[in-house]
Parts: structure tokens; C-alpha cells; sequence
């Protein structure tokens, strides 16, 4: 019955802010690969994190809207923020699993017309799921301009992609990041840090935590050799960039790691333009992906 | 001369009911199944910043150690990256259990004075509410306010760093049916 | 020569074909005749109740009865006949299970009414008249005997002594019966007169033509295709009921090449002719597969209930209740 | 209720157990009591606390020869509980035992409802039930069959070979089935065994050795089972001796074909060795294998994948005893009972890849580490890492799999009491330091408490906590080239990270993978985590629900070896119980055909799974041959004019059960 | 019972090998269940006579649950599909008769199910309660219909 889904794209608020880059070099390798997903129309916020530790209901029903509006369309989700993925499968699962939650969600619905477009049907799916199960390693090689060979890639899962609601990895060691980021060519590392948290909102309230935990991955990124850092989310992608000068004060350290998203990386590989992929947001440039050695 | 604090619990001083409350909520309900392993704190990448490992915040909740639990810094520290949750060997929602133990400590305004977390939480929390949408640029200087404007001149520098790479704008994102949303929070909060 | 002994029949709702069984009996009549004198016959001698009324309670000595009771005229005559009779006989099928007409227990009688006063493709009564038992029409009222909610058997609302099962009886059966009655140690009350003590297969020429282990990929139906005529029917894939079926009509059904349909009814000890029925069927077939199951029962099966039911549905477990006084 | 057919006048009485307060705990027996007294026929209605006890057996003893009574109804526990209890009652007190029927009010009523209103009212409609049905009872005959006084034992681990061993030396034939090319399952690879630390060969090799030379006992290795017929007394069972290559009678174990094989080294993992060393196409599982005899593998044996080997071995062999065209042999056997001793399968760890197992080198299964550690090992019991260094820290990680929702949810029972033997081997061995992580340390058995405490004074640094992660990630310099152990230490309370050259993980025991093929081939039942499903957990924990075959060791359950050693005999023990009775008694709930209603319609025939139908040619009917018949009914449901019928399940018994449970 | 709720009668008629045993299970186990099922053994669901499944809607019940080994399991090979045969022309026969077929179920309930029986008996009272008395089918409404004269 689910054959040939249509999608939305749900960017979600970091992609509208810090992380325009991901959405840039999202759309530019979708838009490449043909791959068709409009933005979901009048998107709200997923009702993120920190919003559950005010009211979870709220927040379940604010996910649900969003879930609602795509399946009016029959239409699934595509959403690129780790958070925002997380958030709404757990709302959508919530809502299923609780009566309670349900009863609740509904009567909402309700006042706003979607309750009977919603059956809980619609998928939530990730660009990188899309990636390997939708349209499939061997079609994206076979589209590949350029091999990104000698290039070590440090592929950074961080927590909410993976953990707990992922049914396309395994939430222990994942390994679909490795599979897509080695498809261009470059080498990926082994690292347990892989799925480590990478601080999140922490290193924005509590600095001296969450700049610590960022530190440790980029340290053992570095402890690793990796060239760049490759990650799925933008809050990570943030944490890891952004404070880089910052903590080689703190901690001592030589960093200056490039972060970049998946889609730039693949972006890079399909020879799409550096403007598209929104490197020009980039803090710390991944030159090693243009250096003339890997042509 | 140093003073020695009495540590032992009377039963008279547990909170029961604190329990029931929380095995009542979803997701919760798995609380009373703990074998105390530790691979909740061992997992978890923030415990060693924790006043209490979550295992111990686990049997505390299960035994009514009301107190405790609400005014420790623990829950806040929590960054909910669900490790716990996926490892628990008795598949508890660890996560799920430290959003509830944060929801009743607001409620109940049990938070550490000035503590951000809470803070944050909060300012994200009304935005949305009436925007919809998040703009980061406004949450970072709702936050830092509430703080203290110390903290808004030591990041100016790194903030017109963002602005020039153009990670940050002022452009205020919302959403254009908001009645409905209105009406939508409205009606779960009921 | 003493007095001869009374005998009356009658007919419920049945089709007649019992009646002509009785003419049938020809010479054999006769001799019951010189037997006997008959005091009521409807169908062939002009009666009316009150002769019957007038007559001493058991002071005939048997009554034959056939066809099922579905209107509070048929209750009353079943109930006067009994009481006027020391004999009280069920003759065929619809008088013994129900028979035919009693496969409209499957329906309400709103069911019913409504499609042949209303739904009924052919119907044209514009003003939706029904038939009630107290009808005016004009300056006339008019009585007519009320349409119970069900059928039933005749002892379902007599009691009844002996049975004769067909349909209708054969002569041969009905004969043995007659035989049964007047001969010098009669059969206990409530026995099947002149049928066999077992199932029809035990008479059926074609018993022979059968595997040692029987199964059935598919049913086959009757109206759709030709059997060959020198097999059992039922391993042609025929639902044929002679397993499960009261012998004694020596197999006449399936002589003519069509499959037996159950009109003698169960044997002795078998409480629900159909559910039987069914068990045996479903038990032979050839699939351990859920679905596979299913399509073979749609295909050969669909609407099992008229196959296995067909006479007897008014005395299956479910219906096989005694009538309260006037109906229901 | 319908009238009855005229046996005599019928008699009825009828017991109330309580069951201490199982029963009367939640049903009001006095009411059941009283409701009972009014029931048709009932002559008698009594209580009593226990009636499976002698006085409450006496009760119905006393009852039928002063009351004269003729039909027993006991109100209980389950029948396959003590059906046979009160059956034998009856008998002793002269009265058929068939004419008893069994209420259960424990299992389905007491135990199961919560309010006692309705589990009162449940027993009653029980209690009715059964009255109702034993009217229509009657004495039937037992049926005996002769016993075949030969076992089928299954698995030749230290369970199989215990239990043959029991039985062979009673002078009753065992024919012994193992999968692998010797016996001595996972016991013959340990070096120690806990508590005592004695040497496991040296206990095992004997007995293997006895397997091999006794008379009584006929060994199919390299074997297994195809197909199980019949039914208790009389299996019959086919056997498949797979193709080893190498004839057992003729070969010595001289290695004389491993030395002259085309390689020179051993190239391919060594089953034995979990892998730790390699072996030859051809080769002997271990020194001490039964029998000793070589085995070659088609899968890496060149003559097999080419067919063009030069057979090096073949020539080096004088008896001739390597033979390329030995084909795989159907063996048909007959015994009276079987004994299942198919054991368990380790843990597979790379399941938990925060444990790292294959893909750090130096963390290992404890099984590896028993092969390690023991003297005729792959490193002849030297305890050192791949790479040759000898490990100065070791950690030890308990509950590997076990304990674990993600995983399996039970405790495998031998994980912390061999963990400790292998920390107090590695110990021994390397000096180095061990720490051993676990939840709860479990160590109830003779002498297991004691051998914790040696343990503690060995030094051996106990951690209470379920280990978080193992790595290679290095945060602080004497970090760097271990393995990073992540831990919280609950007793302390902190999160600690503890840098080790080894990990072992002491991986957890699983049903076999093919239990389940098992399973069916015996129809036996399983738990639904896969082990097989004992009678009664406390009361009958070697029989299964099968009659006449019977499980030991640990395919029953994790179990350590003296558990394991005394479940075998026990099964041992009462496998003999059955065969010495040479016939046993079959329930008479035969079917059989009423020949005066039988026509001959031939539709039970095709229906009997036993073939036990056939049809009479000259009589015209069918004959069930109830030697043959098993009682399951189908047939009886089946006929379409009542001549099949059922001793114990008569149409007329069901009917009464259906009216009285419901009425 | 329970306050003035409809209580339906549940009969139960299991095989000896796999429902019965599982039933044992769940008592072992105190699964508690609704008390409205009431419990016939047989050796084999194959000896289920459909005549039995009347017999017991005649006799009172409003629901009937036949119990016996999962398919491949049958203690006697395959009585098991022998009752899958009858159940599914039953309840064809049942719907025609004027009785909810939902009133007939038949379950693969294996020994070591103790769960399992407790779920379904749960589900299957709950069902039937919400069904209503087998009195308010079609097929006994015909026969307790009262005719005013």
C-alpha cells in the first residue's frame, strides 16, 4: 500500500537558522539526485527538547500537527535536525503506544480539523535513511564526479538520529554514515565516540560541561587523524564548529577541525557548486575536499 | 570545629504518592523493574557532572525520596541522548523519567536559583507558544537577559561571529495559522 | 368383524408431495383401506374440522401428518389431531426436521414479509398492504391465520409418536412402516419407521467405487457440471450427504446421478443433522493452508447452510425448541 | 441433562479440595459443598484439606464401600496433576478407576480469579460439569503394551553420557546420538572446574572412555536424529550417520593422514579450539576425542572442492580407513524411552558491539579463554593475547547477554561462578590484575560461597556494575593502547574507567539454535525462551509431557555440571522405572467403530493419522485396530452417523460436561 | 459480578496437550483472567464435533473458544487442521443461521503460552460482552418471539 511515497521535507527551526548550510546543501543533493520533497506547508516546531520539560502534551501535539498536515497530503516526512526526527517518531509512537496521550492529542486535533486526517500512517524518516533505503548506495556512486580518496572522514552520528527510535541502524554501533560517507571515496574511522552526545543544548547553558563533551569527540577525531568531521545534525554540527576557538583557550589544545553535514560531503562529490552547498557559512573550510592531489 | 550532618531517612519523611505519580505518567512505567546495574550512569556521557548518578535519582524516586530528587541538579544535567534508555537492560525510559521529574520540579518551582537550563527551557517554550517557530537569534538573547547581560558582552564577539557567517539573523520565523495552534495548546493543556 | 380402525392425514406446509405419496401407495392403499376407515383427509375426501371436533378424544387410531407448522391454523390442527388420536405420525420430511420450508428459519419473518409485500423484484403493492390476521377490507373482515415468527417441526409442537422420513416418503418406506405399525410388537415411541439403522452409503450401489482414504482438493456443484455416472459422487468432489443420511430410500437420488440432499434426515444418536454434516465435509478436505481452505469453501461450499440444512434446519440444536402455546 | 442409558443406578460422590488455602483461599468451599449435595445422583459431598493426602484418598476409599458408591468426583487440582492419584483410589477401593472425573478449581478457578465471589460461582459450574459427565462414565479395561527395554539418548555431552552410562551399566542397550565428531560437549574443552578446581578432562576422560568400551552402550557419532515414530515403549527412530570420511572401526587416531595432508599447517579455524588455532581438512577434534578418530571436512577438503588432491592421507593411512566415498547412512533403531541431553549454545557477544567483541582483538569469550587457559589449548594453557604479550590487567565482564531485556532476559546461573574460576586461573597464570564486573554475584551452591571468598582474598578487585561500554578511546595517556572499561562502580557511586590489556566476557548459555526442530521430532513443548518444557517445574522436572521421553541437563535450562550430572541420572533413573515395568498401561480413550450403525462410507479412514482405520472388505465396514490408535478423536468427530466413538470422550460424556459447565 | 454489566458465559473446550496445559500455565502463574470462561477438555481439538459448538450455544454460552496446538505442533500430528477445516465452514454456517459468527473462535495456544491464553480469554470476554447475550442473535430472537393472538 506505502509504495512509492511522496515526501515533505520538514526543515525544522535550526535549518532556518544556524544551519542553513544543511538545508542549502540538503536540497541542492536532493534536487541532484531528483529526489522530490517539498517543504510541509506551514511547518511549526517539532515541540524540541526542551520544550517536553514544560508540558509534554503541548509538545506531543505540536509534533502531531506537523505529522497531521503531511498525512493530509499522504505524504511522509523527511527530517534532516536529529531533534526534530526524534521528537516527532516519539510523539507518533507515543500517541499509538498511550491511550492516555492519545485521548488527549486527539481532542486536540479535533479543534483543528485534522483529527480524521491523522491515522498515525505517515512516516518520519531521515535524509540519510532516504539516502541508503530509498534511493540506494549504488545508484549515489554510480552519480559520483569526484572520488574523495586520502580524505579521512571522522562520519559523527551523535545521539537522536540513532537512538531511540531508529529502525534503519543499529542504535549500538551504527555504520549506515560510514557506508554513505566511504561511497565518495573517502576513508571513515572506527571511533566508539561515533554516537557519543555532543553536548547539545549544554553548550549553550552550561558551557563548562557542554564544551567539554564537543572537546572530547573533536579530540578524538583528531587522536584518530580525521581530516574534517562529518555529522547528521545541526545542533552537533554547532556545538563542534562554533566553539573550536573557544575551547583550544580552555583545554590547551590545537583543533581547527572542519564540521561539515553529510549533504555537503556528497554535495562535494557530485561536484555541486560550494555556494550551493552553503560552505560559505562554513567557520572552519574544509579545504582538503577541494586540494588538487584527490583529482 | 566542623559541624556533622545527619544523613539517615525516616520513612515519615518519604513522599509516596511522589512515586505513584510518576509510574502514573507514560513512559514511566517501567521505573520499579531497576536491578540498579549502573549502566544508566555508566552510559550516560554527563553523569560524571551529576550530584546523584541517574540509577541512584531511579531508586530515589522509587523509595519517595521526594526532596532529593526535584532539587538535584541531575535532572537538568540530563542533555536526553537516550543512551540510558537504549541500553537499560530492563528497557526503562530513563530519558522519559528525568522529563518528568523536570516537568514536576517546574511546576513546583524546585529548580536551583538561577540555574539556565530551566531558563532556557522556559524562553524556548513561549516563543514557540506564540510563534510557533523557533528564531534562534531571539532565544540566545531571551536567555542570556535572564542570566545575566555579563554573559551578552562576553559572547558579543563569538555572536557577530555567527551574524557575519550568516548562522545567525534576526529574521523572526513564525507560522502563519496560529490560530489554530493557539486553539490546538489550548486544548491539550485541559 | 370388529370396527374398523380411524385413521386421519393431513397437511401442514408442505408442498403435497407427501399426499401423492399416500395416493401412490395405489393397491397398497386399498389395504389399508379394508384396515382401516379414514375419518379426515383434506386433500382427497371433503371433511370439515367440526368432524373432527366431534370426535372422542384418541378415538382415531393413527394420524399421519405431514408438512411443517408455520401458522396458528396448521398449531391448532396439529393440536386437535394429537388429541384425537392414539397415533400421531410425523410423515416426511418437513413434518419430521422442518423440511424445506424450514430453511426460512434462516430469515426474521419481517425478512420475510418485506420482501414479498416490498423488496421482492416482482412485487406491486403500492399501498404496502400486508396480510394480518384480522383483515377488513371494505364492510368484510376477513380471517386468516397467523404467520408465526418461525417454522417447526411437528414435534416441536406435539408430541409425536412415530416418524417417516423422504421427500417425500417412497412407497417401499412408507410400506414397511404401515407393515411396522400392524404388525405384532410395535416399534418403541418416537423410532423412524421404514428406514434403515444406518447411513445411506451402507445401500448405495456406488459405496464400491470408493478409495480406501477419501479427499477432496475442490467441491463441485451439481448445477454447474455433469458427474460420470459409475462413481461415487461424493469423490467426484459432489457434496453428496448419503454418509451422513438415514438409508432406506435405496439411494433413488444417486441412481439418477444426482447427489443425495438428506431427506431421510440423521441416524439415531446424531443430534444436529447438518453440524454432522459439515464435519464430515470440512474433515475430508485436502488442505492444511488457511486461505487455500477458504477458497475451496467458497468456491464449492458457498452458502453451506441450504446444502447441510436443507430439511432439517428447524430441528437443528439451535432451533430445536418446543413451540410455546399459540407459537413462539 | 439427558436420561441415561440403563448401567444400574448410579451413585455420585464428590470431593472439595482445598489445597491448604490454594483453593479455599478464594473459593467458598462450603458453598461449593452444599451446591454439590443438590446435584442428580450425587450420594455424597464432602470437603477436605488436602484430598490428594492418604486420609483424603481414605475419605473416598470409605465412601464407595460404605456409600456404595459407583462415581467419584474430585474437585482439584489440574488431572495431569493427580488424575492417576485418585484413579488408583478408586481401584484400591474396588471401583473401576474410570469411573472418576477430575474438577480442576485450582489452576483454572482459584488460581486465576480475584474475586472470590466469581471463582466460587466458576468452581461450582466446575463441580457441575463433572458430575454431569461422570454419570455417563463406565469401567473400561486398561490396555497394555510391551515396553522395548532399549534408550535413545541424545547429546553426548557430560549430561548424554552420564545418563547412558546409568542406564547401560543397569544392562539396558543405549544407543547414544551426538552431532559433533566426538563426545563430550562443551565440558571436555574447560581445564578447571568450579568450585573444586578439579581438572574437567581428567573427570570427563574417563567416562568417555567407558562410553566407548561398554557393551551396552552403541555410540553414532558425527550423527543425528531424522525422524522419531511411535510413541512410549515403542519408537522407532531413524538415525543419520553423516559421512565422516575416515572409518571409525578401522582408524586408530595415529594423526599418521593429518601429518601426511597436502597442508602442511593447519589452515582453518579450529572448531575445538574456538578458533584460536587452525586445523587441516582432515584431523582429530582433540587428544582425548571418542572415539579417537579422524574426520575430514568436505567444506576444506581440496579432493572435495576440485577432486584433485593427490590424497596424501589416503596413502599414509595402512588400515585403509579414509574412504572419499562414504555416502551419509539412515540407521533405524528401536527403544522404549528417550532421553534429551541436547544442551546449550554460548552467547553470541558481537550482539552487544559496545562490548567491542570482533573488533578489538584482545576482548574474548570466556569459552575462548577456557581453551586458553587449559593445558592442552592452543597455547598450552599459557594465558596470553593475540599479539603474544601476557596481559598485566584482565576485566571480566559478567551478564554477558544475560539479565538483559535486549538480549535474553534469564540468569545463565554458571556465568559468575566461572568467571571467578577464570579469575582466579588468569590469575594464577599471569599474575596480572583482574577485576570482575558484575550486577549480583550468584553463588549458591556447595562450596561456591567459600570459593568467592578465596577469591577475595586473592585479590581479585570486585566491581558491582553493569559494564557501560569497552573501548579503545584514550583520554589520558596510560590509557592509550588499551581497552577502556566504562563502569559505574554502584557500590561507590562514581563512573569509573578502568584501562585493561584483556576483556573476557562471560557470555550467557541459549537453547540450542535447532531446539525447536527437536521439539517437533519428539513433540515435546518448549518455553517460550526455548528450553525444553519440563512436566511439572518442581514435582516431575525430567519428564515432558510426552510419556516416555524425558530431558537432562542444560537444553532443560542453564544448569552447572553437578546440577546437570544429577538431572541425567535422574531422567537415567527414571527412563529405567519405565522399561522395567516391561508393559505399561495405555489410557484406554480409544476410539472403536459401532458396527451395527458403521455404513461403510470410508470418511474416518483417510482421516487417521495413524493409519489405524482400515476398511473391512467383506463386512463392509471400517475396523479400527486400537493397538494402533492413539485416542486423538478425529475420527469420532468426524463420522456422520455416530459408529466412531471415543472411550473417555463419549459424545454423550461432552455433551453433559458442555450442560452442566454452562448451565 | 461486576456491578450490572452484562456477563456472558465463555466455554472453553481445549486440547489436553497445548491450551489445556497452557491454562495450567497461566495458573501457575496466578495470570488472573476473567472468571466467565468455563473449561472442557478434549485429547485433540480435533475431536471438536461442530455439534458441540451448537450443543453449547443451545446449552447457554455466548461465546465459544476452541483451543489447540499451533499448526505444525498438534500433539497428534494434524487433528489440529481437521478443526481448522470445521471452524471455518462453522462459521459460515453460523452467520447464515443468524448467529454473530464473532461468538466462535478458535485459538493456537501452545503449553508454555500462559500469557497468551490469558490475553486471548481477556480480549475474546471482553468481545463478547460488548456483543451482548446470544439471546439478541437472530437465530434465538425467532424462537422466543411471543405471537399476540
Amino acid at each position: 500500500m506505502r509504495e512509492n511515497r511522496k515526501y515533505f521535507y520538514y526543515p525544522g527551526c535550526s535549518l532556518k537558522g544556524t544551519s542553513l548550510a544543511y538545508e542549502k546543501s540538503l536540497l541542492a543533493v536532493f534536487k541532484y539526485l531528483g529526489f522530490e520533497a517539498p517543504e510541509l506547508p506551514d511547518w511549526n516546531c517539532c515541540g524540541a527538547t526542551s520544550y517536553m520539560s514544560i508540558d509534554e502534551m503541548s509538545a506531543f501535539s505540536l509534533a502531531v500537527r506537523n505529522l497531521a498536515i503531511a498525512e493530509k497530503e499522504k505524504r511522509d516526512i523527511v527530517a534532516p535536525c536529529s531533534a526534530c526526527y526524534m521528537v516527532l517518531n516519539k510523539a507518533k509512537k507515543y500517541v499509538e503506544e498511550y491511550e492516555g496521550v492519545k485521548d488527549v492529542i486527539f481532542k486536540g486535533l479535533e479543534k483543528i480539523g485534522l483529527k480524521e486526517h491523522f491515522k498515525g500512517d505517515v512516516k518520519v524518516r531521515h535524509p540519510l535513511d532516504i539516502f541508503i533505503n530509498e534511493i540506494g548506495i549504488e545508484n549515489i556512486k554510480a552519480k559520483i564526479k569526484r572520488k574523495l580518496n586520502g580524505v579521512r572522514v571522522f562520519s559523527y552520528y551523535g545521539c537522536l538520529l540513532v537512538r531511540p527510535f531508529t529502525d534503519f541502524d543499529n542504535p549500538r554501533y551504527p555504520t549506515m554514515l560510514d557506508n554513505l560517507v566511504s561511497a565518495t571515496g573517502a576513508e571513515t574511522i572506527e571511533s566508539a565516540l561515533k554516537t557519543k552526545c555532543c553536548g547539545g543544548s549544554l553548550t549553550g547553558t552550561l558551557e563548562n560541561v557542554g564544551l567539554r563533551l564537543s572537546y572530547l569527540i573533536l579530540k578524538e577525531a583528531k587522536r584518530k587523524g580525521a581530516h574534517l568531521i562529518v555529522t547528521v545534525c545541526p545542533l552537533c554540527q554547532f556545538n563542534l564548529e562554533a566553539y573550536q576557538d573557544r575551547m583550544e583557550k580552555i583545554f590547551h589544545d590545537k583543533l581547527g577541525i572542519p564540521v561539515i553535514f553529510f549533504t555537503q560531503i556528497l554535495g562535494v562529490a557530485f561536484e555541486i557548486d560550494g555556494k550551493e552547498l552553503g560552505f560559505n557559512h562554513s567557520l572552519i573550510y574544509p579545504d582538503i575536499l577541494y586540494q588538487k592531489a584527490l583529482v | 570545629m566542623e559541624t556533622y550532618v545527619r544523613t539517615i531517612k525516616y520513612e515519615k519523611e518519604l513522599d509516596r504518592s511522589f512515586t505513584k505519580e510518576i509510574l502514573s505518567i507514560p513512559g514511566c512505567e517501567g521505573l520499579t523493574n531497576c536491578i540498579q546495574c549502573g549502566t544508566c550512569s555508566g552510559t550516560c556521557p554527563v553523569s560524571i557532572y551529576m550530584d546523584y548518578p541517574p540509577r541512584r535519582i531511579i531508586a530515589m524516586v522509587r523509595e519517595g525520596f521526594k526532596d532529593e530528587v526535584l532539587s538535584s541538579k541531575t535532572i537538568w544535567l540530563c542533555a536526553s541522548c537516550y543512551a540510558c534508555t537504549v541500553e537499560c537492560p530492563q528497557n526503562i525510559k530513563i530519558t522519559d523519567i528525568m522529563y518528568a521529574l523536570k516537568r514536576i520540579a517546574m511546576r513546583e518551582r524546585r529548580y536551583p536559583k538561577g540555574f539556565p537550563i530551566p531558563i532556557l527551557a522556559k524562553a524556548f517554550f513561549d516563543i514557540v507558544s506564540n510563534k510557533g517557530r523557533q528564531t534562534e537569534s531571539k532565544l540566545v538573547m531571551n536567555v542570556w537577559l535572564k542570566i545575566s547581560l555579563l554573559k551578552i558582552l562576553k559572547n558579543s564577539l563569538f555572536g557577530l561571529k555567527l551574524l557575519r557567517k550568516g548562522k545567525l539573523h534576526f529574521k523572526e520565523e513564525k507560522i502563519k495559522d496560529r490560530e489554530s495552534l493557539k486553539l490546538l495548546l489550548e486544548e491539550v493543556k485541559k | 368383524m370388529a370396527e374398523k380402525a380411524k385413521v386421519a392425514f393431513y397437511w401442514c406446509a408442505s408442498c403435497g408431495g407427501c399426499e401423492e405419496a399416500v395416493v401412490d401407495l395405489a393397491e397398497d392403499i386399498l389395504q389399508v383401506v379394508d384396515k382401516a376407515e379414514i375419518v379426515f383427509w383434506p386433500v382427497a375426501m371433503d371433511f370439515k374440522r367440526e368432524d373432527v371436533e366431534s370426535l372422542k378424544d384418541e378415538e382415531i387410531l393413527v394420524t399421519f401428518i405431514n408438512g411443517a407448522v408455520r401458522t396458528s391454523e396448521q398449531e391448532e390442527m396439529v393440536r386437535l389431531l394429537r388429541k384425537k388420536s392414539k397415533i400421531l405420525i410425523a410423515f416426511g420430511s418437513c413434518a419430521y426436521t422442518g423440511g424445506v420450508p424450514g430453511l426460512a428459519n434462516s430469515y426474521s419473518r419481517e425478512e420475510i414479509l418485506s420482501f414479498y409485500y416490498k423488496d421482492g423484484d416482482t412485487v406491486f403493492n403500492p399501498d404496502n398492504k400486508r396480510p394480518t390476521p384480522h383483515f377488513i377490507e371494505g364492510n368484510f373482515a376477513f380471517e386468516i391465520p397467523e404467520f408465526y415468527e418461525r417454522v417447526y417441526a411437528v414435534d416441536q409442537v406435539v408430541d409425536v409418536d412415530y416418524y417417516i422420513p423422504g421427500c417425500a416418503p417412497t412407497r417401499k418406506v412408507v410400506k414397511n412402516s404401515i407393515d411396522a405399525l400392524f404388525s405384532s410388537q410395535i416399534p418403541p415411541k418416537g423410532s423412524v419407521l421404514g428406514a434403515s439403522s444406518r447411513s445411506l452409503c451402507s445401500e448405495c450401489p456406488l459405496n464400491e467405487t470408493k478409495p480406501e482414504k477419501i479427499y477432496l482438493k475442490s467441491f463441485k456443484r451439481i448445477d454447474k457440471s455433469q458427474p460420470e455416472s459409475d462413481k461415487c459422487l461424493l469423490i467426484q468432489g459432489y457434496p453428496c450427504l448419503g454418509p451422513v443420511t438415514r438409508g432406506g430410500c435405496e439411494a433413488l437420488c444417486v441412481k439418477a446421478n444426482y447427489p443425495c440432499t438428506g431427506c431421510f434426515g440423521p441416524v439415531d444418536g446424531v443430534k444436529d443433522y447438518g453440524a454432522k454434516a459439515i464435519s464430515f465435509l470440512s474433515s475430508i478436505i485436502d488442505s492444511i493452508d488457511e486461505k487455500e481452505i477458504e477458497k475451496i469453501i467458497d468456491e464449492g461450499l458457498s452458502n453451506p447452510l441450504a446444502i447441510v440444512y436443507r430439511y432439517s434446519l428447524p430441528k437443528s440444536l439451535i432451533f430445536d425448541t418446543k413451540i410455546k402455546k399459540n407459537g413462539g | 441433562m439427558d436420561k441415561i442409558k440403563g448401567n444400574g443406578e448410579i451413585r455420585v460422590g464428590v470431593y472439595i479440595c482445598h489445597c491448604g488455602t490454594n483453593i479455599a483461599g478464594r473459593v467458598n468451599i462450603k458453598e461449593v459443598v452444599e451446591f454439590a449435595s443438590k446435584l442428580p445422583y450425587v450420594v455424597v459431598s464432602r470437603e477436605y484439606k488436602y484430598m490428594c493426602s492418604d486420609p483424603g484418598q481414605e475419605l473416598i476409599k470409605n465412601d464407595i464401600k460404605e456409600l456404595k458408591l459407583n462415581r467419584i468426583v474430585v474437585a482439584s487440582c489440574s488431572p495431569h496433576l493427580h488424575e492417576h492419584t485418585f484413579r488408583k483410589a478408586c481401584e484400591d477401593a474396588g471401583l473401576n478407576p474410570f469411573n472418576f472425573q477430575m474438577a480442576n478449581i485450582r489452576e483454572h478457578v482459584s488460581w486465576v480469579t480475584k474475586e472470590s465471589k466469581e471463582a466460587t460461582e466458576k468452581a461450582k459450574a466446575m463441580v457441575r460439569a463433572a458430575v454431569y459427565r461422570v454419570v455417563f462414565h463406565e469401567s473400561l479395561e486398561r490396555k497394555s503394551q510391551e515396553i522395548n527395554p532399549n534408550v535413545l539418548v541424545i547429546g553426548g555431552g557430560i549430561a548424554g553420557i552420564s545418563a547412558s552410562l546409568v542406564v547401560a551399566d543397569s544392562g539396558k542397550k543405549v544407543y547414544l546420538v551426538e552431532r559433533e565428531p566426538s563426545i563430550g560437549g562443551h565440558m571436555a574443552k574447560f581445564d578447571k572446574t568450579f568450585p573444586t578446581l578439579d581438572c574437567a578432562s581428567c573427570i570427563l576422560t574417563p567416562k568417555m572412555t567407558q562410553v566407548k568400551d561398554h557393551p551396552n552402550i552403541e555410540l553414532f557419532t558425527y550423527s543425528e536424529i531424522e525422524e522419531v515414530d511411535g510413541y512410549v515403549g515403542n519408537f522407532k527412530v531413524k538415525i543419520r550417520k553423516r559421512a565422516r570420511y575416515v572409518d571409525v572401526e578401522k582408524c586408530v587416531g595415529c594423526y599418521a593422514c593429518i601429518e601426511a595432508c597436502v597442508y602442511k599447517e593447519g589452515k582453518f579455524p579450529d572448531e575445538f579450539n574456538e578458533g584460536l588455532s587452525k586445523r587441516k581438512p582432515i584431523y582429530i577434534p582433540f587428544p582425548q576425542a571418542v572415539p579417537l578418530a579422524a574426520v575430514i571436512d568436505p567444506a576444506t577438503c581440496i579432493q572435495f572442492l576440485s577432486g584433485k588432491c593427490k590424497r596424501s592421507c589416503q596413502q599414509a593411512c595402512e588400515r585403509g580407513a579414509i574412504d572419499f566415498d562414504m555416502r551419509d547412512e539412515i540407521v533405524e533403531v528401536q527403544v522404549g524411552a528417550i532421553i534429551v541431553a541436547t544442551g546449550f549454545k554460548t552467547f553470541d557477544p558481537s550482539r552487544i558491539p559496545q562490548y567491542g567483541y570482533g573488533r578489538y582483538q584482545n576482548v574474548y569469550k570466556s569459552i575462548e579463554i577456557e581453551r586458553l587457559v587449559n593445558s592442552s589449548g592452543p597455547t598450552g594453557g599459557e594465558v596470553i593475547l593475540r599479539d603474544g604479550r601476557k596481559p598485566q590487567s584482565v576485566g571480566i565482564i559478567h551478564c554477558v547477554g544475560s539479565r538483559d531485556k535486549n538480549y535474553n532476559i534469564w540468569c545463565s546461573r554458571v556465568c559468575c561462578m566461572y568467571s571467578l574460576k577464570l579469575a582466579h586461573l588468569i590469575k594464577e597464570r599471569t599474575h596480572a590484575e583482574v577485576y570482575c564486573f558484575y550486577i549480583d554475584m550468584r553463588t549458591p551452591g556447595k562450596g561456591y560461597e567459600e570459593f568467592y571468598h578465596k577469591l577475595m582474598e586473592e585479590g581479585v578487585h570486585f566491581i558491582r556494575g553493569k559494564v557501560a561500554e569497552v573501548t579503545d578511546w584514550a583520554i589520558t595517556p596510560e590509557e592509550e593502547g588499551k581497552l577502556v572499561i566504562r563502569v559505574e562502580d554502584t557500590l561507590i557511586g562514581v563512573v569509573r574507567r578502568i584501562p585493561v590489556d584483556m576483556v573476557v566476557l562471560a557470555v550467557g548459555l541459549e537453547p540450542q539454535p535447532d531446539a525447536d526442530e527437536i521439539r517437533r521430532l519428539l513433540n515435546i513443548s518448549c518455553s517460550k525462551e526455548g528450553w525444553f518444557l519440563e512436566r511439572h517445574p518442581k514435582l516431575a522436572p525430567v519428564s515432558t509431557f510426552t510419556d516416555g521421553v524425558f530431558i537432562a541437563g542444560a537444553c532443560q535450562g542453564p544448569k552447572d555440571i553437578p546440577d546437570t550430572v544429577a538431572q541425567a541420572e535422574a531422567a537415567a533413573a527414571e527412563a529405567l522405572s519405565l522399561i522395567d515395568r516391561k508393559k505399561i498401561e495405555l489410557e484406554p480413550n480409544t476410539a472403536w467403530i459401532d458396527e451395527e450403525k458403521c455404513s461403510g462410507c470410508h470418511i474416518c479412514i483417510g482421516l487417521c493419522p495413524y493409519s489405524a482405520i482400515s476398511y473391512n472388505e467383506e463386512r463392509k465396514i471400517a475396523v479400527i485396530n486400537e493397538a494402533l490408535c492413539k485416542g486423538c478423536g478425529v475420527c469420532v468427530a468426524a463420522c456422520p452417523s455416530k459408529a466412531a466413538q471415543q472411550r473417555l470422550f463419549l459424545d454423550d460424556q461432552i455433551y453433559a460436561e458442555i450442560e452442566g459447565a454452562l448451565l | 459480578m461486576k456491578d450490572n454489566k452484562f456477563e456472558p458465559k465463555i466455554l472453553g473446550i481445549f486440547c489436553n496437550w497445548c491450551t489445556y496445559l497452557a491454562a495450567d500455565l497461566a495458573g501457575v502463574s496466578r495470570m488472573d483472567y476473567p472468571s466467565n470462561i468455563r473449561i472442557v477438555r478434549t485429547m485433540c481439538s480435533g475431536r471438536v464435533d461442530p455439534q458441540f459448538v451448537l450443543w453449547g450455544f443451545k446449552n447457554g454460552a455466548d461465546g465459544i473458544l476452541i483451543g489447540g496446538c499451533h499448526p505444525g505442533d498438534c500433539h497428534y500430528i494434524e487433528g489440529n487442521y481437521k478443526t481448522l477445516r470445521r471452524y471455518l465452514i462453522l462459521k459460515r454456517i453460523l452467520r447464515e443461521m443468524g448467529i454473530n459468527e464473532k461468538r466462535l473462535r478458535l485459538e493456537w495456544i501452545s503449553a508454555s503460552e500462559g500469557e497468551k491464553l490469558q490475553r486471548v480469554v481477556r480480549e475474546f470476554t471482553e468481545e463478547i460482552r460488548n456483543l451482548g447475550p446470544i439471546s439478541e442473535d437472530r437465530a434465538f430472537k425467532l424462537q422466543l418471539a411471543e405471537h399476540k393472538k
